[in-house]
């Protein structure tokens, strides 16, 4: 009976330890802990446009997709995201596009604007018109991860493979890094 | 038109001087004047999932894991513990698409002790600590209906045998292994290897890299004949989730009172996690397994350094998973003229203009994390092969069938088996097991 | 419910596959180490077009000297050929050989400046125009422009000054004393002017030997001449990726003027310095893609009374001086 | 009757359910299969980036013109695309097919293997010895910790760290300099300033008889720079328009130990540089510290060999703007390697770490023009100086931390000559300037200046007492090294690039024709012997071993026993 008893007690105790050192470790880690939760986003400053992101999201179609601020853009005629580098002619021909999947649409706005809109069902996120826009333009368009699609991932598999360590866990209250007047959208809010 | 123009430069003007930064003057640029009343569109941002949502996960957690224990401790019904796990397998994989996860907050945890630049959501938190507490209470009750890994694999069990005690044992070790090694890249920041080569989730995404699938595909299969391969073998939560179960308050019994040794139960636990009844005669003489016993005592401390040492040895070809060691070895390869091809990485690198002596620095800082690290490392797997051998040189005495509390699931698949009811050995039952056959398998 | 029977048999064929998917997993494992430079299928790719040209390539390096200026943007020469560069708010006149003669601080972020043939220094600010005489000394700030105005260049002549404004897509045209006279550019079907285009903040504005304005209309990638009263004199245009033209959305970023009435051109994107003759044939290569960093933005150019080509390169923190080559090119 | 009725009804299940079984199983496996077989088929054609495609592109190219290629363009960029979704739309629905296929499959499975469930049966033949299981698993446990422990060793021991081990300043190793002086590791000789420390050589011999010639070897490649020595193994490098080498020479026996080609350096140019005859495209001499050997090439290749050849670290300074090509020697000073980079765009003293070739310093001299000199090492008594000399001044640097000493304006002219050194002195010259004494106590400044026969390459060479100098037109003055008065001036057939160097009491010279002239280092002129080398050259001789090594245009002597 009495051995019975220190047992128990023995145990008993050693369940103590245990929750405690579990509380200690949450309490650790809940000490440093977040209240919000993050997700992941690409930062366009650092993005260098390898194409990775088309390939390496976990799911088959990207989450990543080009994005397009309409602040900064030139709506310019001869746009270096929509034409090939050696375009002849500025019209709408698959030969002059130089997106993979046809997914900028170009309308014509006034003499001589022309406005561009990414069909996102067709974007792959390969970044080609990002690097063209950046190259020749005002960088208007650039490479954001789509929240609607993003699995937020615990380790996302572009964030591994991103040669420029461009991604990054952002607060979800502000999941997008977006330029021009754009950001001002959650610069107002901070 | 002019009005809003001027708002919107001085929104700009605004955002510049609110974070003091020295902006790209394209940044700030006026867009051009339209005559034909041409409105901008609105660049469209989908939210990510609302944080409440991640609230509503922990609760669900919470829930779950209360029922579970529930079903398995009070109400004893494997149908009950079945519905929860397909509901648990259904919201916490394929809804949830298994992230977060128990398991994988193991990292995060980790990570955000260790990296300063890393604040970990509270739900992850939740996720890691509430299923260990609720372990330390109810048996591992998690594995049983909560944890969405475990059940895509229990519901697979098809035909499962017995392998035998040794390779169980020693496979058992792997484990331990795979909770050192993620720990060790959680804290020096090289990654999440537990989501990395996580079998389940290609399938609960229904996407993943071929690889990735394919040893998911595997798993399962292997699953039909080998019970939930991933658990008492890989799965690195497990481990903590077996410490705390063995420590527990209560834990789940395979007989609702006394056992009547009648060895019903004796082969119906897939995971071989029924300890049967063992003689006490020993097949030796005493004196040998006092030595044995006390050379293993002995020799712990003597394993624990060796395999420090080890694990310390390890550092160079371990931290060559951080991306940082990764690119200063190419960008040194490179400047020695030794690698002519340059990489997305290097060129990346190169183009931010940082310095090489700067990713030099902290590629060293990370190889030393990881040979303080390998230490630790090491010396964690010497103590786990160190107490492994000990416990086997224990002997003791087991008169009754009786769950294993560190390595039972709680699944309580056992139950259907015993004859025996609450009030002693009911007859009435005893003669319906005999005719009926057992339906949840 | 447990089968026994065919144990050992399932137990060595588990334990044989395990094996073989540990091995298979484990050389992909070793192969995933060894990073190999994939293509890139939806790779951007221009070198085509940045190596172009070289046979016109005519000029070369000759000298030099480094800035110690972070927020280097705005270059003028005077007819001394003292170059005048500003670093931020501050303005700073050197020698030909980069020795510092003068500083001074204007009032706000200097866009652009030039300088008049009374070594009066005119800055172009952000939306107004501060003056400055020979020795440094403030003589007069013109009215602001509104916060409209985004200032990108300024031309000094010996009775007008031009600014040019990207904001608000006009050239100002004023005397010398500050007093606005006209705008220059606004589009005007009536009078063909066909209106500026800027989708960036690069504008440039130069004044040629008969004292006639020509601006850039980037957007168009063309030349502009205008009379002062804002009638179009003339014009020529020429957008190509290739060597001969402009590319990208809006090009040339700066420009400057030699005597003959030949205008030096800078290219963003593509960074190139060019000259074209005056009706915009290209005459000659002053500098490659390849001779800038691969990150820098649109290079400040302007002449000399050697007809050098003084280059601001702020990236790397220079001023760099090209010349025609010697000999047969 | 009624338990009758439900074994039917049980029966009918069981047979739907096997069927359902077969019938699943088959359907998941070719769900399988497509989709692996769709797996495969992107692998191997990306619809996006067809080869079809990118062809047609290239023709319109051409013809910018052609509508029907236009056409064909689009029809193709249509169907590329539309695969490319199909494709995305088979992997989502084969994905959820298999899906449903498995579930239903299990679900068959899970019923038939309900309806079979059986009473466990107790074959105890099977059951486990517990003890010889424990024994077993202490056994195989045992194995798998010693295999573990066995696979961390090897993957330790054998795993090498390309970072290198981190760097502690302190413990990088490099040669006294008293061991710098028992060797031959610079241009001119330890500290760059003319003097050899062996003095006990050979002073008659002939190159073209082999009077005295231990051995000669033929050179691979050209290169005016002059060997290097230390220990028992002679450094020089040689180069073309098309590539550049390093040689490693024995000193007794004149094999050719290594050879290592100089590439795959990032940043190296591919242009050719502008050298002329009198440079070459190695005309910097080597430089040791003792462990390690360094050289640069006239398109600004700097590399770095340990002694056996085993290449450590190399870079490119950009290619040089330098009108004749750049000729600076190098110099190493404790774990420093110091790079005077002079080219018209810019001037610099550079230093790199000798071990990882990290920059330590770059220090602008922009307000001098581009020069041809070496630095030379001075030691005051007081603190070590690097001194460079250029066009308008000769300035001194801390060799630790680049920054400027002192300078003195007295040079003009494109500078080719290093400075001399002794005793307290520096001496500056440069044809078309004047010779400089310079007296570095307290505030270094001009004492003495000459104005004839003028040196435009040859670097002069001093002693506590005397100053020698040969000029280009042949002349060797010798002047009071602290008056600067002319003791004697002699006039030789040939003039003189190579420079002069002090060996003990003699001094010895070598002209354009490969004739070395050995006279007195005194007051008066004295001549002790002219040996022909048989062929030209314009490098400076090495003096150690008891013996002299000098590189010709093709060869490389060694002159004593």
């Amino acid at each position: 009976m009495a051995e019975k008893t220190r047992r128990e007690f023995l145990k008993s105790g050693a369940n103590t330890a245990a929750a405690l050192a579990v509380g200690g470790v949450a309490g650790l880690a809940i000490g440093i802990a977040d209240r919000g939760k993050l997700v992941w986003q690409l930062d366009p400053e650092l993005c260098i446009q390898c194409e990775k992101c088309a390939t390496n999201c976990v799911l088959p179609e990207s989450a990543v997709k080009c994005v397009h601020s309409y602040s900064m853009c030139g709506y310019c005629d001869l746009c270096s995201g929509y034409l090939e580098p050696g375009a002849k002619s500025r019209d709408t021909g698959a030969e002059n596009q130089l997106c993979p999947t046809g997914a900028i649409q170009r309308t014509f706005i006034e003499d001589p604007y022309f406005e561009y809109q990414i069909d996102k069902e067709l974007c792959i996120g390969c970044g080609k018109c990002v690097k063209g826009c950046g190259a020749f333009g005002n960088g208007s368009l650039y490479l954001q991860v789509q929240h609607d699609r993003c699995l937020n991932c615990n380790e996302c598999a572009i964030a591994r493979a991103c040669p420029a360590q461009a991604y990054k866990r952002v607060p979800a209250e502000t999941p997008y890094i977006l330029r021009g007047e754009e950001a001002g959208r959650y610069a107002a809010s901070i | 038109m002019l009005m809003s123009r001027f708002f919107i430069h001085n929104v700009f003007i605004l955002f510049i001087l609110a974070h003091v930064v020295f902006a790209d003057p394209v940044q700030r640029f006026p867009k051009p004047d339209f005559e034909s009343g041409y409105e901008r569109p609105i660049l469209q941002t989908p939210d990510p999932r609302a944080l409440t949502l991640e609230y509503l996960d922990v609760f669900v957690l919470v829930a779950a894991l209360s029922l579970a224990s529930y079903f398995a401790l009070r109400k004893r019904s494997r149908r009950h513990i079945f519905v929860l796990m397909v509901f648990s397998l259904i919201y916490f994989g394929f809804w949830r698409k298994g992230c977060i996860c128990s398991i994988g907050s193991v990292q995060n945890v980790v990570y955000a002790l260790f990296s300063h630049a890393y604040a970990i959501p509270l739900t992850v938190v939740a996720f890691f600590a509430v299923p260990l507490i609720f372990t330390l209470f109810f048996g591992r009750t998690f594995c049983a209906a909560v944890c969405p890994l475990g059940a895509a694999q229990d519901v697979v069990v098809l035909k499962p045998i017995a392998l035998p005690g040794w390779l169980n044992q020693m496979l058992g070790i792997i484990p331990y292994l795979y909770l050192a090694l993620s720990v060790l890249f959680a804290a020096t920041g090289a990654g999440f290897l537990i989501c990395r080569y996580d079998p389940f989730v290609g399938f609960f995404r229904f996407g993943a890299s071929f690889n990735l699938i394919l040893f998911g595909a595997f798993m399962l299969l292997l699953g039909t004949v080998v019970a939930r391969p991933y658990c008492r073998f890989l799965c690195p939560y497990g481990v903590l989730l077996n410490w705390m179960s063995r420590l527990s308050r209560k834990h789940l019994s395979i007989t609702p009172s006394d056992c009547i040794n009648c060895r019903l139960c004796e082969a119906s636990c897939p995971f071989d996690a029924i300890n049967k009844p063992v003689e006490a005669e020993l097949h030796e003489k005493r004196e040998k397994s006092i030595r044995r016993l006390s050379f293993y005592l002995v020799l712990t401390p003597v394993i624990i350094l060796a395999s420090g040492w080890g694990g310390s040895l390890l550092h160079i070809p371990l931290s060559r998973s951080h991306f940082s060691v990764r690119l200063a070895k190419e960008i040194k390869l490179q400047d020695e003229g030794k690698l002519r091809l340059a990489t997305d990485e290097t060129d990346a690198f190169r183009a931010s203009g940082k310095s090489t002596s700067e990713l030099y620095a902290e590629a060293r800082d990370i190889q030393r994390r990881f040979k303080v690290g390998g230490w630790i490392f090491g010396g964690f797997l010497g103590l786990v092969f160190s107490l492994k051998l000990i416990s086997l040189s224990v002997f003791r005495k087991q008169e009754i069938y009786e769950a294993d509390r560190g390595d039972c699931y709680s699944c309580g698949r056992c139950f259907s088996y015993c004859p025996v009811g609450k009030e002693g050995v009911d007859l009435e039952k005893l003669k319906e097991k005999a005719e009926d056959k057992a339906k949840f398998g | 419910m447990r089968q026994t029977k065919n144990d050992k048999f399932l137990t060595v064929t588990i334990i044989v596959l395990s094996l073989a998917g540990l091995t298979y997993f484990g050389v992909s494992a070793i192969q995933s180490d060894h990073r190999i430079q994939r293509d890139n299928p939806f790779e951007y790719n221009i070198d085509n077009f940045a190596q172009s040209g070289a046979s016109y390539l005519s000029y070369e390096q000759v000298h030099d000297f480094p800035l110690q200026a972070d927020q280097a943007h705005a270059l003028g020469v005077d007819d001394w050929d003292r170059i005048y560069v500003s670093d931020g708010n501050k303005i700073d006149m050197y020698d030909e050989q980069g020795r510092l003669l003068q500083s001074a601080t204007a009032a706000g972020f200097i866009r652009a400046l030039d300088v008049d043939v009374n070594k009066n220094i005119y800055l172009a600010l952000e939306s107004a125009v501060d003056v400055l005489d020979s020795t440094f000394t403030r003589q007069a700030m013109w009215p602001d422009l509104g916060s409209l105005a985004f200032l990108t260049s300024i031309a000094v002549g010996d009775t007008d000054v031009y600014v040019a404004d990207a904001g608000q897509q006009v050239v100002w045209r004023y005397d010398k004393a500050g007093h606005l006279l006209n705008k220059i550019g606004e589009k005007d079907d009536s009078q063909d002017v066909p209106g500026f285009l800027i989708p960036s903040p690069y504008f440039d504005v130069l004044i040629d030997s008969d004292g006639y304005l020509w601006a850039v209309n980037t957007g168009r990638h063309q030349f502009e001449n205008y009379l002062p009263d804002g009638s179009l004199r003339s014009s020529w245009q020429k957008s190509s990726m290739s060597i001969d033209g402009f590319s990208g959305c809006c090009n040339p970023a700066h420009a400057a003027m030699l005597p003959d009435g030949a205008f030096v051109t800078s290219e963003k994107g593509l960074l190139r310095i060019k000259i074209h003759n005056a009706i915009g044939e290209l005459q000659a290569v002053v500098a490659m893609p390849d001779q800038f960093d691969n990150d820098a933005d649109a290079v400040e150019v302007a002449v000399n009374s050697k007809e050098q080509i003084i280059v601001l390169d702020a990236k790397r923190q220079q001023v760099r001086i090209f010349q025609k080559k010697e000999g047969p090119t | 009757m009624n338990d009758k009725k439900d074994m039917n009804t049980r029966e009918l299940f069981y047979v739907l359910a096997k069927r359902a079984v077969i019938i699943s199983a088959i359907f998941a496996s070719i769900m399988a299969i497509l989709l692996i077989a769709n797996f495969i088929q992107t692998q191997s054609v990306d619809p996006l980036n067809s080869k079809a495609l990118n062809q047609l592109l290239q023709s319109l190219q051409e013809n910018p013109q052609d509508e029907v290629l236009k056409e064909q363009i689009r029809a193709l960029d249509l169907l590329a695309r539309k695969a490319y979704f199909t494709h995305q739309w088979q992997i989502r629905t084969g994905g959820l097919l298999l899906f449903i296929s498995v579930l239903v499959l299990l679900i068959s499975l899970k019923y038939i293997s309900s309806l079979q469930a059986q009473l466990p049966n107790f074959d105890d033949s099977k059951k486990e010895n517990p003890w010889e299981t424990r024994l077993l698993a202490r056994r195989f446990i045992i194995y798998a910790g010693l295999g573990l422990f066995v696979l961390a060793f090897v993957l330790g021991v054998f795993s090498r760290n390309e970072l290198g081990e981190p760097r502690k300043k302190d413990k990088v190793t490099f040669a006294t300099s008293k061991e710098l002086k028992e060797n031959w590791p610079t241009f001119r000789g330890p500290e760059g300033i003319g003097h050899a420390y062996h003095t006990n050589v050979p002073t008659t011999w002939n190159g073209a008889t082999g009077e005295n010639i231990t051995w000669k070897v033929v050179v691979p490649k050209s290169g005016l720079n002059s060997p290097i020595i230390w220990k028992k193994k002679i450094y020089m490098a040689g180069a073309d328009e098309e590539s550049r080498e390093v040689y490693c020479y024995d000193a007794d026996s004149g094999d050719l130990l290594w050879t290592k080609e100089v590439n795959n350096i990032p940043g190296s140019p591919n242009e050719v540089p502008d050298v002329t005859e009198d440079t070459g495209y190695a005309a910097p001499t080597m430089a040791t510290d003792g462990e390690r050997v360094f050289a640069i090439y006239a398109n600004g290749d700097l590399i770095s060999f340990d002694l056996e050849g085993n290449r450590l670290w190399a870079k490119n300074l950009g290619l040089p703007d330098n009108h004749y090509g750049h000729s600076s020697s190098l110099f190493t000073f404790k774990e420093k390697l110091l790079v005077q980079y002079d080219t018209n765009e810019k001037k610099q003293l550079f230093a790199f770490h000798t071990v990882s070739g990290e920059q330590i310093y770059a220090t602008p001299r922009d307000d001098v023009q581009i020069s041809w000199a070496s630095p030379v090492l001075v030691n005051t008594g007081a603190r070590d100086e690097i001194i460079l000399n250029s066009n308008p001044f000769v300035i001194s640097y801390n060799p630790d931390n680049g920054q400027e000493l002192w300078r003195v304006k007295c040079m003009d002219a494109e500078v080719g000559p290093s400075v001399a050194y002794a005793d307290g002195w520096i001496y500056a010259v440069n044809e078309y300037a004047v010779l400089a004494g310079i007296k570095l106590e307290g505030t270094p400044q001009t004492v003495w200046e000459y104005e004839d026969d003028l040196s435009e390459a040859s670097s002069p060479v001093a002693t506590k007492d005397f100053l020698f100098l040969a000029s280009s037109y042949g002349t060797v003055t010798c002047f009071d090294a602290k008056s600067g008065e002319v003791y004697w001036m002699h006039e030789y057939d040939e003039g003189f690039y190579s420079s002069p160097i002090v060996v003990g009491d003699k001094v010895f010279v070598m002209d354009r024709d490969g004739v070395v002239h050995i006279f007195k280092a005194a007051k008066e002129f004295e001549a002790v012997a002219d040996n022909e080398l048989g062929e030209k050259s314009d490098t400076i001789p090495a003096f150690m071993h008891n013996r002299i090594y000098i590189r010709g245009e093709d060869h490389l002597f060694c002159i004593g026993k």
